[in-house]
């Protein structure tokens, strides 16, 4: 069990209704983490077309989940 | 020396742009996002703008600093702007000095590609209809 | 709507940037020359530049129309400055406005291209040495 | 015999050691006249580096010389 918060950011935002939370998981990696979530909030977009970074840095989906990650969920950029 | 600013005030180069020069600087490209009024044929009324600060300084100045690598040129730098934008605003800016304008030219572009594809900051599009919309880099052109 | 001014005094884009904005713009690239410190391996003073004014406005006026008439783009202008030139100085601006990046970057490259190109203007290098040289165009690259 | 005005830019004013001249010329056409004029004046650009201009227009080296006509010789442009 690690405790990580979640920060969320465009349509994840909107869909998790929250711009943060603090939750602990028994996700093994970074992708079981997100499909446990996507499952519980109603996240729509599937996790191929996501990136992911954890404590500022982008990450790969199997890295494992450590106590007190910072992780943010990557929806396709659209910025300029 | 590039330098990146994400601001959530309107965009005021006047700084950024007079770090650019330098003596044996010949030509300066520079790109300018503004909000326009259409989007794939709907009416937009403005665009909000969300952005992972820590990391989009991070991949910004990656990107700068992969300019600086890959081009012949002086400096760049860029300035984005995030909040509620109207149409008009300035969304987005990019300089580039050199020391002739074929590294001006090209680096400003590989920059604007760059950020429009790797930085995370978000559009949300809001529509004349009352819709709104977060865009996806592959659905949008700016 | 293009505009072109060829005129002695230091180069003021205000005005002519401005009337490049539109609701319907979402891009902006422009690209400045500035008096750089060297030429071809040799330390450079300075600037002077010539110009057949009645014929560099037509030709310059007619690179804009063009630009206009090739490129995917809004709206096209430059200024051109003459007399005599500092490093430093702004010799020449560019300014592209349209709907997508695409459009302003390759028309604002077109318009500097023919401007060195095909208009009568004229620029001699001061140097250290105090010799000084008019450029031929195809004996230098900006 | 025409009239006419010649205006010097760049390395061709520095040779011809003045902005402008009107002279009487009996040159069939444009670039006789450069030919007279270089041999005269020491000019030392050779023609087929130039252009010319007459009354303010872009011209053909064989277009005839007119009374009145105000011409250029436009040496290689250097603009920008």
């Amino acid at each position: 069990m690690a405790s990580v918060t979640l920060e969320y950011f465009a349509l994840l935002r909107d869909e998790a209704g929250c711009q943060s939370e603090t939750l602990r998981t028994e996700a093994s990696d970074l992708a079981a983490l997100y499909d446990a979530l996507a499952h519980a909030r109603g996240f729509t977009l599937p996790r191929a077309r996501l990136r992911v970074a954890v404590n500022a840095r982008f990450a790969s989906w199997d890295q494992p989940v450590s106590e007190g990650d910072h992780i943010v969920f990557i929806p396709p950029v659209s910025g300029g | 020396m590039s330098a990146f600013l994400l601001t959530d005030q309107p965009i005021d180069t006047t700084a950024f742009a007079h770090a650019l020069r330098r003596d044996e600087a010949g030509g300066y490209c520079s790109f300018e996002g503004w909000v326009r009024n259409h989007s794939d044929g709907q009416d937009v009324l403005g665009l909000d703008y969300q952005a992972y600060r820590p990391l989009a300084e991070a991949e910004a100045l990656a990107v700068l600093r992969e300019a600086e690598t890959r081009f012949e040129i002086i400096a760049a730098s860029a300035i984005h702007r995030f909040g509620s934008l109207a149409i008009g605003d300035m969304a987005v800016w990019i300089g580039v000095s050199a020391a002739h304008r074929d590294g001006a030219f090209l680096a400003c572009r590989f920059v604007i590609d760059e950020l429009k594809r790797r930085v995370p900051i978000w559009k949300r599009e809001r529509y004349a209809d009352g819709h709104s919309e977060w865009i996806a880099c592959h659905d949008t052109e700016l």
